[in-house]
C-alpha cells in the first residue's frame, strides 16, 4: 500500500462511503472519532452496519450527531454492540422500538468478546474460543466446546468496510500514537477494516518523526488521515457536555 | 438500646468492598457503586486496579481540576488518577488480562443474586432473547475471575427481595459469587449458601431475612459493619 | 500480585526453578535472555519442555550456554519450535540424534502459528483456527474447519510455567520496554507463563519514570526483575561472534 | 555470435526480484537470497518491507558501522536500516499482518516448485512426518500472501531440477506461486503452467528446458534478463 492520502476536511475524509457498507467505531468515552461521525452524518449514507462498544443517544448538537442519531434516522441496518439497549429504565428508548418494529438488527455481545472478534478480523484468525457468556442467554445457538475440561463457547471474527479512528499523533506514513484511555478499541479495529480514516488531534508530523519503538498503530493499515481542523471536537468536557474544541 | 436503623450509603458500601481486598490483588471495578471503591484503598494494600479500557494501574478519582478527559474508569465518563506505575493497553489486550484469570476479583452491580453464586446485572426483562441488552463487560470479567463482589441494594424499589434461592432475570454467570454487599448486610456466598456476615446499624439477622428472598445461615462472626 | 521482586544476580533469579518445567525463551537474533539460560545452565534443572523460535547449537562459552547446550546435554524432554532441525545438511545432528533416538520430543510448528499459540495462552483462549499449514505435513492430524469457503486448521494455546524474557527498560513496578526488533516473542511471552523473569539492560527506574502509553508488556505480568550487571552479556557482535558486554 | 553463458548470481536474482515489485507494495523477504531485495529497491517504488519479527519499513541491509545489534531482517542475523515511517510490533501483531492478507508478495527461498505453484523448502527428506525441519514462517507466509516469488538454483548441486512436474519433498504450500527466479530463467506460474519469461546470458529456451523437470511455455515476450 502507498502512503496514507492526507485530506483537510473530515467532509473529504469520508467522501465516497458507500450505502451499506459496515464501520467499526471505537471510543470509550474518550477516543471516539466525533468528527468523522459528524461528517458522516452530512452524508446521505445510509444502510450501515456499526460495530461498537455501545449505541449511545442523539444529540442535539450537528458537531456531535453520532451513532446514536445514526440509528434513530433509520440509516443503520444493524448494531453490534456490549450496549445494544440502555440498562435504566428511564432511559429505554433509543434502538429498542427499532428492533422491536424490525427494522434495526441487533447483535449483543460481551465487550471482550466483541474487542476478541474484532481483533482477530484484524490478524486473519476466523474463529476462536473464550468462555465469557457460558451458561448465559449470549450463548444461546453458539457451539460449545471442552477444552482441559472447562466449557468455551466458538465466536467468529468482525471485519469491516470502514474504522474511523481517533489518534493523538499520526505521521505521514500512517503511524499512530494514541493517548492514555482514548487508546481502548483504537488499535484493534484499525486493523480490522478495508478503509480506514483517521482524524487526528495532533498536527500530523513528518515520517521518521515518531519513535518506531512507540508506534501502536503502524501505518501500513491507514488509508486516510484528517487533522482534526480549529473549531473541531476534541473532546467533550463531562462537567458541562460541551464539545471542548481545537484551537491551533 | 438498640442502635437506630442506618442502611449505608453508597460510599459506605464501597469501603466495605475496599475492606475485602487482599494484599497486591488485581482488582476490576464495574460501573455504579464499585468504581468508588477506588477512594477507599489504601496504599498499603497494593491493590492494582484494572479496567476494561486497558487502564492498569489507576487511583481516585479525580478530583476538581485534575481530570484528565482521556483518563476515565469502566464507567467511560469518571475520571480518576493514574498510580505511578501505571500502563495503558488496549481493549483487545484488555481483556487477555480478564480472560486469562488474572483479575482476583471484580466488583460489579447487580439486580439479583442467588446461593449457587449465580447472578443478574445486565437485563432487566425475562422477555426472549432478543439481543437487547446492556453486557458490558461483565460476563467475560464474571467468567473468568477469581471471585466476584457484588454491590447492590437489597431490594428493588418496589420492595422485592433481591437475593433470591434462585435468579428469576436472565444471569451474568451461572456461578462465581463470593460476596454480595448491600445497603442492609455483608453476605458471603459459599458452598451454595448465602452467609450474613454482617449488618448494617440498627439491622438485626431477622430484620434482614425479612426482606431476603432466600435463607440466610448467620455467621458465628456476624457483626455490624465497621466504616 | 504485589510489585515483582528484583533481585541482584541471575542466578538469585532462577534460583528454585523445578525440574519438569516448561519454559518460554524468546529472541530472534536479539532479545534473548541471554544471561538466564546460562544461569539456568548452571542450576541442576532438568525435564525441560520448552517453547522458543528455533532450538540452536551448543556454545563453548559458559556466558553464551543456552538451549541449544541444554538439549544437547539431555535436559530437554521436549522441544515445540518453528526450527526443530538444521535445513543445512552439514549443519544437521544437533538435535534430530535424540529425536530419533527417543530421548528427545519435537513439535514443529509454524513461526505465526506459534506466535499466536503463545498469544492466545496469555489471553485466555484455548484455541483458534489459522489458514497457516493447511495442505502440508504440518497440518496432519489437526481438526480442518471451513469458514467463508477456505480451510482452516484448529491450534491450541500455550502457556508455560516459566517465561525468561529479555527487556531494553523497567521500573519497579515491572512495566517493560523493548527496543527495535529485540522486542519479538518478547511481549507475549511475557504473558503467557506463570513466573517471568526478566533480565534489564538499563538501569531499573522508579515506577512512574515510564509514560504509561510507551509500556510493551504491564507490570502485572512480572515476577522478578535482574538488571544486567556489569560483565553480564548484552548481545553477540554478529561479526566477531564475541559476546558484547554491560560495562557500566 | 552467441552471447556467452553467464548464469544470475545471487546480488543479480535478487536485482530480478525486486524489479517485480509494484508500487506501493508491501513485501515480506526470507531467509536466503530474498534478503538482498532490500538493497536493489529503489525508493520511488515506496515499497514497504515487513519481517516475522515485527520490523515494518526497514531499508537497506546495514552498511560497516552502521549495524545496530537490534535491527535484524528475518535471517534473525542480517543487520538492516530502518526507512522513516518504521514501526516495531512484537511476534504475533506480525503475523497479524500476514494472516490478514497484507503482504502483496513473499519472497522465499525453495528446493522445489511445481506448475500449480505448490513449492518445498522447508525439509529435505521424505521421511515420514517426524517433527523435524525448519519451518519458520514460510507456511504462515505462503498461505496468506497475495503472490509467493520464489528465487532458487535452477538445479540441485547434483545436478538434478528443482522445477518439477510435482514436488517430491514435503510442501510448504500446495499452491500460491506466480514468479520463479533462478540462476537461469525467470518463470511464472500460471494457469498450473511453467511459463518461461526471461533467461539469463546465453542461455536459449532449450538449454533451460533442458534442465527443467516439468514441461516449460515460452512466454511471447521471452528475453534476456535485464540487471
Amino acid at each position: 500500500m502507498p502512503r496514507p492520502r492526507i485530506v483537510m476536511s473530515m467532509d473529504e475524509a469520508v467522501a465516497g462511503f458507500a450505502d451499506n457498507s459496515s464501520l467499526m467505531i471505537p471510543g470509550f468515552g474518550p477516543g471516539q472519532p466525533t468528527n468523522l461521525l459528524a461528517a458522516l452524518w452530512r452524508t446521505p449514507a445510509t444502510g450501515l452496519t456499526t460495530i461498537s462498544n455501545g449505541v449511545g443517544f442523539e444529540s442535539a448538537d450537528e458537531d456531535l450527531k453520532g451513532l446514536g442519531d445514526l440509528v434513530m434516522a433509520g440509516r443503520v441496518t444493524k448494531v453490534i454492540a456490549a450496549f445494544t439497549a440502555s440498562t435504566r429504565p428511564s432511559r429505554t428508548g433509543t434502538a429498542e422500538a427499532l428492533v422491536a418494529n424490525g427494522t434495526l438488527k441487533a447483535e449483543l455481545v460481551p465487550q471482550g468478546t466483541l474487542a476478541e472478534r474484532i481483533r482477530s478480523g484484524g490478524a486473519g484468525v476466523p474463529a476462536f474460543y473464550t468462555p465469557a457468556g457460558v451458561g448465559t442467554e449470549t450463548a444461546t445457538g453458539k457451539e460449545h466446546r471442552e477444552f482441559g475440561g472447562r466449557t468455551f463457547v466458538m465466536e467468529t471474527a468482525l471485519f469491516a468496510d470502514y474504522a474511523f479512528i481517533r489518534a493523538w499523533k499520526a505521521d505521514t506514513a500512517g503511524n499512530l500514537v494514541f493517548r492514555r484511555a482514548a487508546r481502548n478499541f483504537n488499535p484493534i479495529m484499525a486493523t480490522a477494516a478495508r478503509n480506514v480514516i483517521v482524524e487526528v488531534e495532533q498536527p500530523i508530523v513528518e515520517a521518521g518523526e515518531i519513535d518506531p519503538d512507540q508506534v501502536h498503530v503502524p501505518g501500513i493499515y491507514v488509508t486516510t488521515l484528517v487533522r482534526i481542523p480549529v473549531g473541531g471536537v476534541l473532546h467533550i468536557n463531562r462537567a458541562s457536555g460541551m464539545a471542548v474544541r481545537q484551537t491551533a | 438500646m438498640a442502635e437506630e436503623k442506618q442502611p449505608l450509603n453508597r460510599e459506605q458500601m464501597a469501603a466495605v468492598l475496599a475492606q475485602n481486598m487482599g494484599y497486591g490483588w488485581i482488582v476490576n471495578l464495574g460501573i455504579g457503586i464499585p468504581t468508588n471503591v477506588s477512594n477507599f484503598l489504601t496504599p498499603e494494600q497494593e491493590i492494582v486496579l484494572h479496567s476494561e479500557n486497558g487502564v492498569i494501574g489507576y487511583g481516585r478519582l479525580a478530583g476538581e481540576g485534575e481530570e484528565d478527559p482521556d483518563i476515565v474508569n469502566a464507567s467511560a465518563t469518571q475520571s480518576v488518577t493514574l498510580n505511578p506505575g501505571a500502563a495503558i493497553v488496549h481493549h483487545a489486550d484488555s481483556f487477555n488480562v480478564i480472560r486469562r484469570g488474572m483479575i482476583d476479583v471484580t466488583c460489579l452491580g447487580a439486580y439479583q443474586v442467588a446461593p449457587d453464586g449465580s447472578f443478574a446485572n445486565w437485563k432487566i426483562t425475562t422477555e426472549p432473547w432478543n439481543n437487547l441488552g446492556g453486557i458490558g463487560g461483565a460476563m467475560d470479567l464474571a467468567s473468568s475471575a477469581k471471585q466476584i463482589y457484588l454491590a447492590m441494594d437489597h431490594q428493588t424499589r418496589d420492595g422485592e427481595p433481591r437475593l433470591l434461592e434462585k435468579c428469576s432475570l436472565p444471569v451474568t454467570a451461572p456461578s462465581g459469587v463470593t460476596l454480595v454487599v448491600t445497603n442492609l448486610a455483608v453476605v458471603a456466598v459459599r458452598n451454595g449458601k448465602f452467609i450474613l456476615e454482617q449488618h448494617a446499624p440498627g439491622y438485626s439477622a431477622e430484620d434482614i431475612q425479612a426482606v431476603t428472598g432466600a435463607r440466610l445461615e448467620i455467621s458465628p462472626d456476624f457483626r455490624r459493619v465497621s466504616v
